[in-house]
């Protein structure tokens, strides 16, 4: 479970036997060709794989550099990536015979997902979720509960993602019985990166032939956003061994460098190695190992943490490493609108952002590959504040004087 | 070694040792050493000082807060060492660091175990860090005759215990029940049937935590086990009261 | 451009020319199998097509009948099946050489799609919607401004769907020189109807392959929901020439039948031919011929009129006509979500509601095919509203104290 | 035919006849009796009387929302007949039903015409009826003597100009430009060649529309057209100061 020295499992003695068994049934699933079938045919029929590959021609053609070329996550059932991971974990769930399955989210697309696999395979739900992400990612609290789960606004700490992670241990120890805990990132104890890796791992494998096919090549640079490392990872591991292949994580700038105003881990200076959250990794905390307060327009990359493998691939150099703040965030996300009909996610805007910045100064002969992790739809609330849209502002003005304000 | 007699010297006037446990800062040192002192009168024998930690994902709720409250004020490491040190010279009983891995992981296995040692402490329990990731902290700490203690669980399997039980030094923290700190445990026979094992296969001695509130709770362990751990009950007692209600609980436990 | 005695072009003089430009184009591209290709083409790299057949064992056990299988339309880029004619059309007005395309909105789905068709074709777009649907579909009127689009709230009639018809209408009589009208229905003035359908077949050219592959056999019922039409009509062209597959269309039923409570215009009595909007079908209108006062909770499928090939089919009884009420509407959804994690539309959703209706009453070798058109996250206001949601006012309430309620 | 004859008649004292038009009921049926007094007595040859309709998707702003306040107070194709009726005793003026299509249709053709008939219409304006669409309703009304109004517009193509005008009956109705009703049209050398154009081909007088709303404008078309049709102008007129207005704005043509 190490990937150079990171990664680890670092748990309560009382989850030792739950998490053998765990890597017990990973490592039969990962030796099981039929399993990859089961899920490959599981994630067609059911959250429309493959996803496409676009060519960007208007973006490209503005931009003046680099062909751009986006892998389509955004098109899954229920909106993002997350799905890839949480159908594997639901088959995995059905193998071990638990009932149950708890998750924690940030953005609420993992809860979404987790929700709609607990629906679709009879699992009892319930969901942690920090309370600054319920109030801001209502939407997809509403489609939680109301696909079956429960909802718990975590109230401890910063209130955001690693708050619930924090909560779903907790939940875990005390129904590791019954319980299956779906991670929803790349990150927390082994074996959890990798296995959410290999299960995102579907996103690169199909991006690379698609590739190839459409662009006639493989790509020079291939962008995706950072948080816990998920979508980053699925895309990446398309790439690993191709060394021309320039591999770039896009991490939450936020507010910019400085303790406390984003939640870069690795490309600005604000993070250290640490051991928390059951994994050991490059966290943002002081220097008595507490971790830090985070802040990110995008509530899917706001984490503490990021996903082992890319920390040892980023020290290796074979992984490179991006802040973009908010407001980069934002033109980005409006350029794609209005340039492409694209809606991509504030989370993968990241990787949009940074694309394009980097897509002018290239040749027009080099081809950049995107994954858009999500679509931006759930962030509608986050978005019109964003763009501090009026008409919006006196829509929910309206709705809140009729629901009695 | 030393954890050892000390222990088996208490037990000969009683047959239940005790540890209790606060959270350094919280509410505040000023009350901590005013807790310390009716748990000293109580004649408690070993003390965990939880160095606060903003992810502090196996404790229940009250310790959360307590957690996240500390840590919020600005408790430091630094500070509950020295807090440590005070405390080991002020009282009779046996001081150990409870905490997570990220804060010995931050300082150093070296500067963690040797600053503990200076501090008087006699041991260490770090939950979140399992015996296959344990070795170097606890090779050193042994060196410096600084005990780090393991934990037995009931869902660990036989196997699992036996290896626990060659790594253990001082005592043994037995698990009662799944879960995080801070609710009730019921104390029946399939709890004293798993005491009974851990204690036959444990080489030293056993205390039990996780749930343990209560005079019948006492008496229960005092069949199954050397000592009892007290935790969230008695910050819940000084949360409800402080020095008063934390003293009526004691005296409910039939020790003040 | 008829369909027995339904169809046909009712538009002002002015508009002949620019109409038989348009009816002129659509046979060249009919004609041409490269453009097809094209168009699927487009449509797998940029849309995620072909969109699957979930099998859902969930509901089917349930029910303890038919074997329910659901065409995921959802699955489309822009989230409903509206995004196929669109491109098709987008694809038409490139080669008819116009460089501003207009069109109505009901649910607001086919004016998001319509808005991200001229974003990523570079047209100038503007979006009528009667004031009555921007007020409860706000979400996607967001999303197409930010797209580009202008976005006009028809404060006429009775300010849904066929207001914004007429305002198209008076804009293209206005602007025909440079404008090409995107109607998003199968229904107005040939060569619509037949040029709409024709880009949805796209639909059930895919579908029934797809179950014959995963059911094994051909579906005995095929249900869509029906508004102006386009999606029923996409899906049953696969199956029309299969005599034993029976085709329900399900009607807006909103409060059940009586002039002004529903939108249906062939399952229940309140409705009688006419012409209207271009195009001879049977409207919801009195004597007069003046158009009724139409009533549901889905946006979509409040319409006064019907694809006339659909009526057509209705008489020769190829195609059953069945209406859904509000009331039952929202059970199927909430059915549908906590079974098998799918949120269909509401308009979808109506198609549910009859198919769950039906299924149990079927033996379990049969086989049932639901269109879902759309996804029912853009409903979430309405959801909410219908499900009286307590949560999510209070969150709107926050909200708007937060904008200075 | 009778109309032509009545057309011939009235150009034998002034160089353009001139249209215009009321919404039956909008804003009521009294409002437009003193309406048609005022154009009785600037001398109009003929006035359309437009049968509401919910969706008149080929008129401006200000007829849509008269068609819809007019449908909404419970105007009824029964009421603008017998409303004609008593216009057309009561004027010396030529009526024109003028609406859509679907009232028509609703009715059936032959009710229709025999209804226009019987109130003393001379023929029907409904432009959401193309050629292609219109030959029963326009055999049949030609067998009672009532005038089918065709429309030539500046988009369709010489040809279809030359099919318009075989169709064409009573006179010609031109529109002026693109677009619905009530926009200003600048009456230039363009629309003055594409009237010419309309003219020579029409077998019957021409009259103009969309946008007329001057004396210049009449002027212009004095030139180039048998007749002026006035819309908006009038409606316009009557919403900014009832008799007062329209009587000024008759007066600003100078027909009064």
């Amino acid at each position: 479970g190490y990937y150079g020295e990171y990664g680890g499992c670092f748990l309560p003695e009382i989850l030792t036997t739950t998490i053998e068994e765990l890597k017990a049934a990973f490592q039969d699933i990962k030796h099981d060709p039929s399993f990859w079938q089961e899920f490959e045919q599981l994630m067609q029929s059911y959250s429309g794989r493959p996803t496409p590959v676009s060519y960007l021609a208007n973006l490209s053609a503005k931009l003046g550099g680099a062909q751009i070329y986006v892998k389509r996550e955004d098109l899954n059932h229920t909106g993002s990536h997350k799905i890839n991971n949480v159908m594997g974990q639901g088959l995995l769930c059905k193998r071990i015979g638990k009932s149950r399955v708890i998750a924690e989210t940030g953005a609420g697309q993992h809860g979404f997902a987790t929700a709609t696999m607990a629906a679709r395979f009879g699992f009892d739900c319930k969901i942690y979720m920090g309370a600054v992400d319920v109030a801001r990612q209502r939407p997809n609290v509403f489609w939680m509960e109301n696909l079956g789960a429960e909802v718990v606004a975590v109230q401890d700490g910063q209130q955001t993602l690693k708050d619930a992670i924090n909560e779903c241990l907790r939940d875990w120890v005390t129904n590791m019985h019954d319980t299956h805990y779906v991670l929803g990132t790349a990150a927390g104890p082994h074996p959890f990166p990798e296995m959410v890796s290999y299960f995102q791992s579907i996103i690169g494998r199909e991006a690379r032939g698609q590739i190839q096919k459409i662009a006639g090549k493989l790509p020079d640079r291939v962008f995706a956003c950072v948080g816990g490392g998920s979508n980053a990872m699925g895309l990446f591991q398309g790439f690993l061994d191709d060394q021309a292949v320039e591999l770039v994580g896009c991490e939450a700038g936020g507010l910019g460098p400085g303790e406390g105003n984003h939640a870069s881990r690795l490309a600005y200076k604000d993070a250290s190695v640490g051991v928390a959250q059951g994994f050991k990794t490059y966290f943002l905390q002081n220097k008595d190992g507490n971790m830090l307060h985070t802040k990110s327009v995008a509530a899917g990359l706001d984490y503490i943490g990021v996903n082992p493998a890319l920390v040892h691939l980023w020290e290796q150099k074979r992984v490179r490493f991006e802040a973009v703040t908010d407001a980069e965030v934002t033109e980005a996300l409006k350029l794609c609108m209005k340039t492409e009909g694209l809606i991509p996610a504030l989370e993968s805007s990241h990787a949009f952002a940074r694309a394009i910045e980097e897509a002018s100064k290239m040749s027009k002969d080099e081809v950049i590959l995107i994954n858009q992790s999500g679509r931006g739809d759930k962030d509608i609330f986050t978005v019109a504040d964003a763009l501090d849209d009026d008409h919006w502002k006196s829509f929910i003005k309206t709705k809140a004087e009729h629901y009695g304000a | 070694m030393a954890l050892n007699e000390y222990i088996a010297s208490r037990k000969q006037n009683k047959d239940l040792l005790l540890m209790t446990h606060v959270v350094c800062g919280y509410p505040s040192f000023e009350a901590n050493l005013k807790e310390l002192e009716i748990m000293a009168e109580a004649g408690v024998d070993f003390v965990e000082l939880q160095f606060p930690f903003s992810e502090p994902s196996a404790d229940g709720p009250l310790f959360v807060k307590a957690n996240q409250i500390a840590v919020e004020s600005g408790v430091t490491v630094e500070q509950c060492f020295e807090f440590m040190a005070k405390v080991s010279q002020r009282f009779d009983f046996k001081v150990l660091m409870m905490g997570y891995y990220n804060t010995v992981f931050k300082m150093g296995h070296e500067a963690f175990v040797d600053a503990l040692k200076a501090a008087g402490g006699c041991g260490f329990i770090v939950p979140d860090l399992p015996l296959e990731e344990a070795k170097p902290l606890h090779d050193y700490a042994k060196t410096q005759d600084i005990a780090p203690i393991v934990l037995m669980t009931p869902t660990n399997t036989d196997e699992r215990l036996q290896t626990i039980a060659e790594a253990a030094d001082g005592f043994v923290y037995v698990v009662a029940r799944r879960g995080v700190t801070g609710s009730k445990t019921e104390m029946d026979a399939e709890v004293g049937e798993f005491l009974d094992k851990c204690r036959t296969l444990s080489p030293v001695p056993i205390g039990v935590g996780f749930g343990v509130s209560a005079k019948e709770d006492l008496e229960f362990l005092a069949k199954h086990a050397d000592m009892g751990i007290i935790g969230t009950a008695a910050l819940k007692a000084w949360e409800r009261g402080e020095e008063k209600a934390l003293r009526d609980f004691f005296a409910s436990l039939g020790l003040l």
